[in-house]
């Protein structure tokens, strides 16, 4: 049991490292802003999203496994708006007014 | 050695808490609340340095407080020897002869609150609050704090009136005091590291002369250093002094510069008393010369004069450092150790008086003629007669003139070199005397001369308020009365004599 | 090497590089920032320490970490200070340099 | 171990570009990184009650603070010439100068006493006298309380020097520049929801204190953060600088850590001493108002010195 729960954390954790993996490279190598920030929210979503989902099976009760959730919200709520700042910011007629 | 707490302990206790109750309650209340506070504390707080003086001298015993019952190393202490004591009378005869030379200066209309006379009443309070815990305190940590509570009421009084030079003054001369903060703390994580406690007492007891150990002191060293203004991280401090208003000037010039100078002496005679050796204190000669001369010579090049009063300072910080080379340059229990020991301290404390009497007369002159060059001080002998009096009373302190305190203090640092065999030392201190009477006279000759045309002055100056710089131009004067011998006083809670001298 | 050693060692070069951008920098903001990278510096080697006394159940020795706090808190308040000290002297001259004075 | 030296790299590396970087607002985002790393490294060496403090003040506070100089700065220094870089020659004693004190400093890490002085069997010998189960409460509210009663003191200070930095004008006005509130909403989206959250999250760090990492410093800085944050939002005014109500929140923590230090006098006859009963409703009763203190503090730090007239 335990053994087939860290292979799953294995599988998890290592997909989300390919995803932030892929969103730095994104972040790195795409032209404008509004790409890079394509690139960017992919892998804060879903790569945390995976590696969240992976240790929720390293998780010791409850209460860490909602902390753990508790994060990734968090997490995902200030990305998405962060991006939608940055965005309107780096938007070619720039910041409405 | 645990600390035992002595009778009169929690005057140590109040010596702080009194000043810091005073800026959090002006802050409440604001308005013309906080100049009436400041005013109020002033008694209690002088009452409180007098008492802790008359018990030191009393017992002949250094005064300690344990707080919170927790002994060192785990805790703080709070301890006053002799120099501890005169350093905190200082402070508590000159804050409230600055608090009521500020008054018409920094009144409240009554019904709002303006920003400068808020401001500065806080401060005050708060940088006695500040030298107090740094003349008291025993832990180096501890002592960390006070210098911040101390930069932090001290760097927004120098730019109180907002104008861009002062403002970027101010900026200079944070920026230097977070360095020397930032490498004092150094030195004293290292001597954690190596040592286990920041307790002043207990780390005599265990400083051996290692790398550690040196480099902390080198480094808390050039950290004060920095805050002291000694030639060559002197930079910050004439800009500063000077654009202050003067009663700010006075605090700046007067006390908040022997703080740090007061912590270099710690270190040296009491965290480490053994490690430093004779070359070590040399180079520190060497710069103590450099600033006397140096700073002497630009003073005599100002046109302004409260600038020339600031470079004035610079140099008369380098004789104090000449405590390092005279009082550790001599062989085990030869009487002249003692001789440059209250030579240095009596200097701190008679610059303390003759420079805020100074910077004083100086804003009185400023604010009769609305500038304050030099070239066009011709009448303001006769129009302000006392000021200028004063003025000349604290120039002959600077210049070591007898009878004053600058005159005693010079006398027997001179002593103490002569009698050691370091005359280059007395030349120094002779030569920088003469120079200091260049700037001084040239001052008081415009001042004296008559006026091409009458003096028009632009304001009133209160008989009060001329009267309050008199009287702290003759205490700078009246320490000059003191014997030319030690002072037991500043003894008390020495280590031995053998203690004092270095390696 | 253990861990704590290679932290130190780290922290003797934070204090390096912080020393050398705030006195190369001519520009007050950089100079604030070289500042604290001074103080992190300090910081960590307190912190190192702490570690290094490591005993009685604790993972380090609690004294050198409760400095930390404080000299950090502190270390902000100052920052603030000079940022704000900064602010203003550009909004009054229009630039941010300390050059300019008599 | 890998981890480490990967973790020491980097934080050299993000030092290293804060200082080498050409413009000052790159250097300011590499100084946030270098914060947050830090917290990383207090994880590392086993001082989660300074990775906390780290994490809330070095990566966040201090970020808003000098992002937000950054880019009033750059707005002003637009048309005026950036300073001079010193010679080569400078820069090259100014090298020197950093490399002969880092090999000082590490040369006396590799030298320091082994084993290492240390004062936790002290520390832990005493908790049960204070109440608290975590060792650096203790130290923070007990053993070296004058400290931290000190440095809530500083903390004013440091506001009141900030405050007098206001134009005559606007002394008693509001505070820092004005936010509009954001049109697409998203901002205010995001502070509505995550406000709530961070002022428990902010709560519970701070309640959490006396028995595990955590404490007054680190709640009150993620307060200040959701204030600043509200304030950045246009949802909410910095109250104005005269306002009564705003200076008695100022002092009450250090005035009630006064209080209650000088009643040690009559209780355990010491100042700041809490009779063994008693010592952790003590310590409580000063961290609350404390932590309200340092939280409004912090914020107002961030906000800056009046800059408008209160409205009439």
């Amino acid at each position: 049991m335990t053994l087939a729960l860290d292979g799953l954390t294995i599988l998890a954790v290592c997909a989300g490292a390919f995803f932030f993996l892929a969103g730095t490279v994104g972040l790195l190598r795409f032209p404008d802003p509004l790409s890079r920030l394509h690139a960017l929210t992919k892998a804060d979503n879903l790569g945390l999203g995976l590696i969240v989902l992976g240790l929720l099976f390293q998780a010791g009760g409850l209460l860490a496994a909602l902390k753990l959730i508790g994060v990734w919200l968090l997490a995902l709520l200030a990305g998405a708006s962060i991006s939608q700042l940055i965005a309107r910011t780096a938007r070619p007629g720039g910041p409405p007014a | 050695m645990p600390y035992s707490a002595t009778a009169g302990g929690f005057l140590l206790v109040l010596a702080i808490v009194l000043p810091v109750a005073g800026v959090l309650i002006a802050l409440l209340f604001g308005r013309r609340y906080a100049e009436r506070i400041a005013l109020a504390v002033m008694p209690f707080g002088l009452a409180v340095a007098i008492a802790i003086a008359v018990a030191v001298s009393n017992t002949r015993q250094v005064l300690q407080y344990v707080i919170g019952g927790w002994q060192p190393p785990l805790g703080v202490a709070l301890r006053a020897d002799g120099l501890s004591a005169a350093m905190m009378v200082t402070a508590a005869l000159l804050i409230p002869a600055i608090g009521l030379y500020a008054r018409p200066q920094f009144s409240q209309p009554p019904g709002t609150e303006r920003r400068a006379p808020l401001v500065f009443w806080i401060l005050l309070l708060a940088v006695w609050a500040a030298l107090n815990a740094v003349f008291l305190g025993a832990d180096l940590f501890n002592l960390f704090v006070a210098l911040e509570l101390l930069t932090f009421a001290a760097v927004p009084l120098v730019c109180l009136d907002g104008r861009a030079e002062t403002l970027a003054a101010a900026l200079r001369y944070l920026l230097f005091a977070l360095l020397g903060s930032a490498l004092y703390l150094l030195g004293a994580v290292l001597l954690y590291g190596a040592y286990g406690t920041l307790d002043i007492a207990l780390l005599s007891a265990r400083v051996r002369p290692e790398p550690a150990a040196w480099a902390a002191l080198s480094l808390m060293t050039v950290g004060l250093l920095a805050k002291a203004a000694l030639y060559p991280l002197h930079l910050w401090l004439p800009p500063a002094h000077a654009g202050a208003p003067a009663p700010a000037s006075a605090v700046l010039s007067g006390l908040v510069v022997k703080a740090p100078f007061f912590l270099v002496v710690r270190l040296w005679f009491d965290v480490m008393p053994r490690l430093p050796d004779r070359a070590a204190a040399q180079v520190l000669g060497v710069l103590a010369a450099v600033a006397i001369l140096f700073g002497s010579l630009l003073a005599l090049r100002q046109v302004r004069l409260k600038l020339l009063i600031a470079y004035s300072t610079v140099a008369q910080i380098g004789y104090l450092f000449l405590i390092f080379p005279l009082a550790g340059g001599a062989r085990v229990g030869h009487p002249w150790i003692t001789s440059a020991w209250t030579g240095g301290v009596l200097q701190a404390i008679s610059h303390a008086f003759a420079k805020a009497a100074m910077f004083m007369a100086a804003g009185l002159i400023y604010e009769a003629l609305g500038h304050d060059r030099i070239a066009g001080l011709a009448g303001v002998g006769k129009a302000l007669p006392i000021t200028v009096f004063a003025f000349g009373l604290g120039g002959m302190s600077l210049m070591g003139l007898p009878p004053s305190g600058g005159f005693v203090a010079k006398a027997m640092l001179l002593t103490a070199a002569v009698a050691d065999g370091q005359w280059w030392w007395a030349v120094v201190v002779l030569a920088g005397g003469v120079l200091a009477g260049g700037y001084v006279f040239l001052v008081l000759a415009r001042a004296l001369a008559d006026p091409s045309e009458p003096l028009a002055l632009l304001a009133y100056i209160s008989r009060t308020r001329q009267a309050v710089v008199l009287v702290l131009a003759l205490f700078a004067v009246l320490l000059g009365f003191v014997p030319l011998r030690p002072w037991e006083l500043l003894l008390i809670g020495r280590p031995d004599a053998a203690a004092m001298a270095f390696r | 090497m253990s861990a704590a050693t290679l932290y130190g060692l780290s922290a003797a070069v934070l204090v390096g590089v912080g020393l050398f951008g705030l006195i190369v920098h001519p520009h007050p903001l950089r100079k604030i920032l070289s500042f604290n990278l001074i103080g992190g510096g300090v910081f960590l080697l307190l912190g190192v320490v702490a570690r290094r006394g490591a005993a009685a159940g604790f993972g380090g020795d609690p004294v050198p970490q409760a400095l930390v706090i404080t000299g950090i808190v502190v270390a902000f308040a100052a920052t603030a200070l000079a940022v704000m000290l900064l602010l203003r002297l550009s909004q009054e001259t229009g630039r941010s340099t300390l050059a300019s004075d008599e | 171990m890998v981890f480490d030296i990967g973790l020491a790299v980097l934080v050299l590396g993000v030092a290293v570009w804060t200082t080498a970087a050409r413009d000052a607002f790159a250097a300011v985002v590499g100084f946030v990184a270098y914060g947050l790393l830090l917290a990383l490294v207090w994880v590392r060496i086993a001082a989660p009650d300074v990775a906390l403090t780290e994490a809330a003040i070095g990566g966040g506070v201090t970020g808003v603070l000098l992002l937000g100089a950054g880019t009033r700065l750059r707005a002003i220094e637009a048309t005026a010439p950036a300073g001079e870089k010193p010679g080569s020659g400078l820069q090259l004693a100014a090298g020197m100068l950093c490399v002969f004190v880092t090999g000082g400093l590490a040369a006396i890490v590799l030298l320091l006493p082994e084993p290492a002085p240390t004062l936790a069997p002290l520390a832990a010998a005493h908790l049960a006298g204070t109440g608290l189960d975590n060792p650096v409460t203790a130290v923070l509210m007990a053993y070296r309380a004058i400290d931290t009663l000190l440095e809530t003191v500083v903390l004013a200070l440091a506001l009141i020097g900030i405050w007098s930095l206001a134009p005559d004008g606007v002394w008693g006005g509001l505070p820092g520049p004005r936010h509009h509130i954001d049109s697409d909403g998203v901002l205010t989206f995001l502070v509505q929801l995550l406000a709530p959250v961070g002022i428990l999250v902010g709560i519970h760090i701070f309640w959490i204190g006396s028995v595990a990492p955590g404490g007054e410093f680190q709640g009150a800085t993620i307060l200040a953060a959701m204030w600043l944050l509200a304030m950045m939002a246009g949802l909410v005014e910095a109250p104005p600088v005269s306002r009564r109500w705003l200076r008695l929140v100022l002092v009450i923590g250090p005035l009630t850590f006064l209080a209650i230090g000088l009643a040690g006098f009559g209780m355990s006859g010491a100042f700041l001493a809490y009779p063994e009963a008693y010592a952790k409703l003590l310590i409580l009763t000063i961290e609350v108002p404390v932590t309200l203190s340092i939280a409004a503090t912090l914020a107002l730090l961030v906000a800056g010195p009046p800059e408008r007239a209160q409205q009439r």
